[in-house]
């Protein structure tokens, strides 16, 4: 098993035929994704390299049984198609798009959430991996390799940087799932802590958070109460000055509210091992990984 | 973006929350005329974009033409926390029955808008929190319903605000929800609002930070932005579309993706260094853009090394290293450069640079040994 | 409240859907000068609430200003389905390309608006949902998340509209909706609209009822009433607040309770009578209203006899009794008067009246009885 | 047992202090209904005869615990006190004011709707009286008597009638549901029959209809597959001219939508015997109720 993608994941892409959604879409069919359908207004009836465009998601999703949607339409076109998927039935939406505005996504997450079903990643995510299986995104998966440890993380470099790591120490991953920069993503930590835990193939969990709201003290809880599996943390900007929003939207120290230290903090009050450096978090997973 | 003062009153206004009338001005004589104009007393504001102001002097009362003048010199390119005043906003003295605070900001865990009411206002909420976290009253707004006129009696007496004034204040409220969605602003804080010996509402300050993500839709709010105060290489990198956050240390930094780039600095500091500046060049960053990061990092002076951390994903190492070289050829750096290339065509990209044998350049193989290196080269 | 289409089409341009430049003409003169302004061709159309006034001559296509003067005066007095036309439409005749229908309606089984788009413009809906369903896409719409751009392409390419235009047509059916809710209707039904030849959007016709009861937040559409073709007996009810409908027959019907006053005019008819209106005094009727209730029901000459059917809830009869008494010290009807009264306080309202002994007042025990008894005085 | 209001009702009414408000409440009271709160902003810290009086739903479901809401207040700030109440944990609210905006009432059918658990009797409604156990609304409870047929109605007066009609022929009700006029009421025939077909003391229901919308069509379908008690129709509008609105703003016939033949029509094919006068409909009860 692994965590939201897999053999089973059938991929529409929204904006399929753009510069940037066609690339990634034949990157992630190269690497064994099944990649079904695409959507794109107006471009209904054609094909990239096969793969059939529709106009409408419920037509895609008629058409090829999509049951995963990846989102590459720029800022102002994405919180609608991030809704037309949900209504088309979609049951996973992977949003890669970065910048949509964020009274867009609260009004994207209360329809999803009301509407119950559709499981949102992102927006301003790099997606999902399961090695070996599926990739749904931008994650270069040559850096990954099958295994056990699952990661969780709201930076796509970073997790690249600790997935790599861990690889060159001969380990691999369920599953590798960016929830995206935002101050406010689909789904939290604790959304994906709580899929890991269920997911026999993951034996460790690696989150990998930064500076910004309370994401990682509300994971550091749930892992104090519902979660079994030994988990690796590991906080970016311990150096961030205060009120200055450092390239993800959602990275900023407002007031005393969202410091590194805090986050860390947390964590270990909670028997979550903090890696300072990501080289150090792989040596702690690798240790753990040993016994 | 955060607006200041006027900039966040003027919004308000729009939405139908009264504010004292007020002119701002940006010479000593344009001030005085301004004073003279609203009347006496009125206050003399300094205009930044950073909390606290009144008891670092940036806010003073004048009672006539003199007062105002000499209020207004004083302020008028003051230094506050680092920001020079280069605005004040005269405005119109309000007479006080009662101060309040109300805020509305984004919520992160519950998703949802959090609005804010307490009666202890003029005060920093963080303390009021501490101190009597009664006096502070909350809710969430459901993005799709909206704020209701039962929210806004609720706040209110929960919060405990006179009686007499339970609907103006539920009517402001309702306004302040207004201004947050139509303006689509990421917070927006009075602190205080007032209620006027006429039992009249009014408010007295205005902090709202806008979403940038939303400016396209918001033309006229662009323009709000206040380039005059911002830091010269921000101004700069925001024009060469760069993420960069400037600090206060002498080593450059750049790498590729929002965390790298934190966790850089990081381990910079954990070998003892201080990063001069926070730059991510973006996920599949082309050697033009690098070239031109380069340009912002060594426009500050105070930097004498930078650090080059890339782990290629979509970002092409050869590319990278092809964007340092151009930058060597257009600016010839005179201070030592550490480059750890990682990740995709990372072999291209360490050939170029020793093909290039620019002076002065170090490749690294790990983030922890670049920044070690780095670290060495400043000392 | 139904409005005139020039009216509707008013409101469409006020949400900036395009519609044909034009001017209303009360009389021919104004209708020449109105077509030389615009210029030819151009249409003149009847301003009645009612459907199928082109077939009935209703709409005529003017190619200059003597067949304007023609159209106008043939047009400004006729009788279309029993309404008086007392103004006519004056627009610029539009180029068509294609002609499709559009319509937002509440669905009352869904509790949602329903919106409807067809490529079978001009026609009767009704009749394209027999003849070619497939030709009418639709979908509901949550009132709390509203229209989204996603609503209008998946229309649009359901319902075959011409590919180069599917993006206007979910513009054009985004601000319809947006008109439906701003304005409060509880119909906007556009048919047709067209794509001209230059293949831009243009709302050719415009059927808006809006909803009476949310008329006082929109105080601009309540000057909208058409008084000047109501009936005379419907305005003077409106007047006095009494929800009043005028019928073809000669039984004055009053009741109290909408239902049972629809019932009794089924009794009636049952019986062999014709209603000559129905009229519900509402729940908790007073004396006052009742007179100024049988003032209306007598106004209408055709009237030959009344019938009152009072089942007192929180109405009670002696009210209704004396309200009856007022009215004939005031009025003195010509007319036979069948009372019935039962409920709250029936025996007292019995015995007023049989204290009064008005003439030509009859008592009934039952419905079914006074029903009978009305028929039978108008014979 | 009995539907929507018995024994376990405790009633919070909305708008308490006002003159219709206060009068009925107190009338409620006298019946025997539980009547435990009410709400009227600015007024907190009054009562009235007893009856304590909050300036928030939220104060008052928590002082007095109230399961039922009772709606009083002007059109204009009907919808506002309607969510107030469910979003204060109330479980059943009925409203009697009339001509609250449609597109008022339609944002609170959705939110009612999604926040899962609040059921909306009206607006516009008489309200709902099971006699001698409670009376929520301005029902003249003095026409009825405890028995086993449940009435629901769109139609007040109509209501009385035949409800007197029934008493004067010895039967008595198990409840008198008031659905009310509007277009689009919050519960519909279908939600009452459901309820009805469910209890136990309802042994044949009468639905009074009327003309305009398709409810009465909807709940002939619903007969048909879902009810096995007996089911007596009235429908009033046989005579009503269409495109005119017939008092109720729900009772228009529109083209040749919503006719009063139609409706009866539906009925019959699905086996529900309809009465043409409010006594024909009297007789027909008491013909099934003999056997």
């Amino acid at each position: 098993m692994s965590v939201i993608v897999d053999k089973q994941t059938r991929l529409c892409v929204s904006g399929i035929t753009g510069r940037e959604g066609s690339f990634h879409t034949l990157n992630n069919r190269a690497y064994g994704t099944q990649v079904v359908s695409g959507v794109t207004p107006g471009k209904g009836g054609l094909d990239l390299e096969g793969i059939p465009v529709f106009n409408t998601f419920r037509e895609a999703v008629a058409a090829s049984d999509a049951n995963t949607a990846m989102v590459f339409v720029p800022p102002a076109f994405a919180a609608d198609s991030i809704l037309e998927a949900a209504d088309a039935g979609i049951e996973t939406i992977i949003a890669i798009t970065e910048g949509i505005p964020a009274h867009d996504e609260l009004r994207v997450y209360a329809q999803l959430r009301r509407a119950g079903g559709a499981r949102l990643i992102g927006p301003n995510c790099p997606g999902v991996l399961s090695p070996g299986k599926a990739n749904v995104g931008i994650i270069p998966a040559a850096f990954f390799r099958e295994g056990n440890v699952g990661v969780v993380s709201r930076s796509g470099t970073l997790t690249y940087q600790v997935g790599h790591e861990l690889a060159q120490r001969g380990l691999g991953n369920s599953s590798i799932v960016g929830i995206g920069g935002d101050p406010v993503p689909g789904s939290s930590f604790v959304d994906i802590l709580e899929l890991f835990q269920d997911d026999p193939e993951t034996e460790l969990i690696v989150i990998a958070g930064e500076i910004g709201g309370r994401a990682e003290e509300d994971a550091a809880e749930f892992i104090a109460g519902h979660v079994t599996k030994p988990v690796v943390a590991y906080i970016a900007g311990f150096t961030a000055p205060p009120g200055k929003t450092m390239g993800h939207a959602g990275a900023i120290v407002s007031g005393s509210q969202g410091t590194a230290a805090a986050k860390a903090a947390a964590l270990e009050a909670h028997g979550v091992r903090v890696g300072r450096t990501p080289t150090e978090v792989a040596d702690l997973v690798t240790e753990i990984a040993a016994k | 973006m955060d607006l200041l003062e006027y900039q966040g009153k003027q919004l308000l206004a729009r939405h139908g929350i009264p504010v004292p009338e007020g002119k701002v001005a940006a010479s000593v004589e344009d001030a005085v005329s301004a004073a003279e104009a609203i009347g006496y007393p009125c206050a003399v504001k300094a205009q930044v974009q950073i909390g606290g102001r009144g008891k670092l002097g940036g806010i003073k009362i004048a009672a006539n033409a003199e007062e105002a003048r000499a209020h207004a010199g004083a302020i008028l390119g003051m230094d506050i926390r680092g920001l020079t005043v280069h605005e004040v906003w005269i405005e119109a003295a309000s007479a006080i029955a009662s101060e309040y605070y109300a805020s509305l900001v984004f919520d992160r865990a519950a998703k949802a808008p959090l609005v804010l009411l307490s009666t202890r206002g003029g005060i920093d909420i963080e303390q009021v929190a501490a101190e009597t976290p009664e006096a502070i009253a909350s809710l969430h707004v459901d993005p799709l319903l909206g704020f209701q006129p039962y929210h806004g009696r609720r706040l209110a007496y929960e919060a405990g605000v006179d009686a007499d004034v339970v609907r103006a204040v539920g009517e402001f409220l309702a306004a302040l929800y207004a201004t947050f969605v139509a303006e689509e602003a990421m917070l927006v804080e009075v602190n205080p609002f007032v209620i006027t010996p006429e039992r009249e509402v009014r408010a007295l300050d205005a902090k709202v930070t806008l979403d940038d993500n939303a400016m396209y839709r918001h033309p006229d709010n662009a323009s709000l932005r206040d380039l005059s105060s911002e830091d010269p290489q921000e101004r700069m990198a925001k024009e060469r579309h760069l993420t960069y956050v400037k600090l206060d240390g002498d080593i450059g930094v750049l790498g590729n993706g929002a965390g790298l780039v934190m966790s850089t600095l990081d381990v910079v500091a954990q070998h003892g260094g201080a990063p001069a500046n926070f730059l991510d060049a973006g996920g599949g960053a082309r050697a033009d853009a690098v070239t031109a990061a380069v340009e912002v990092i060594l426009s500050n002076p105070k930097v004498k090394a930078v650090l080059f951390n890339i782990f290629g994903g979509i970002t092409r190492c050869d590319e990278v290293a092809r964007g340092l070289i151009e930058a060597f050829e257009q600016i010839k750096p005179a201070v030592p450069f550490v480059v750890r290339l990682d990740g995709t065509n990372a072999p291209e990209g360490r050939t170029l640079l020793e093909a290039a044998s620019l002076p002065n350049v170090y490749a690294a193989a790990t983030m922890d040994e670049a920044a070690e290196r780095v670290v060495e080269l400043t000392r």
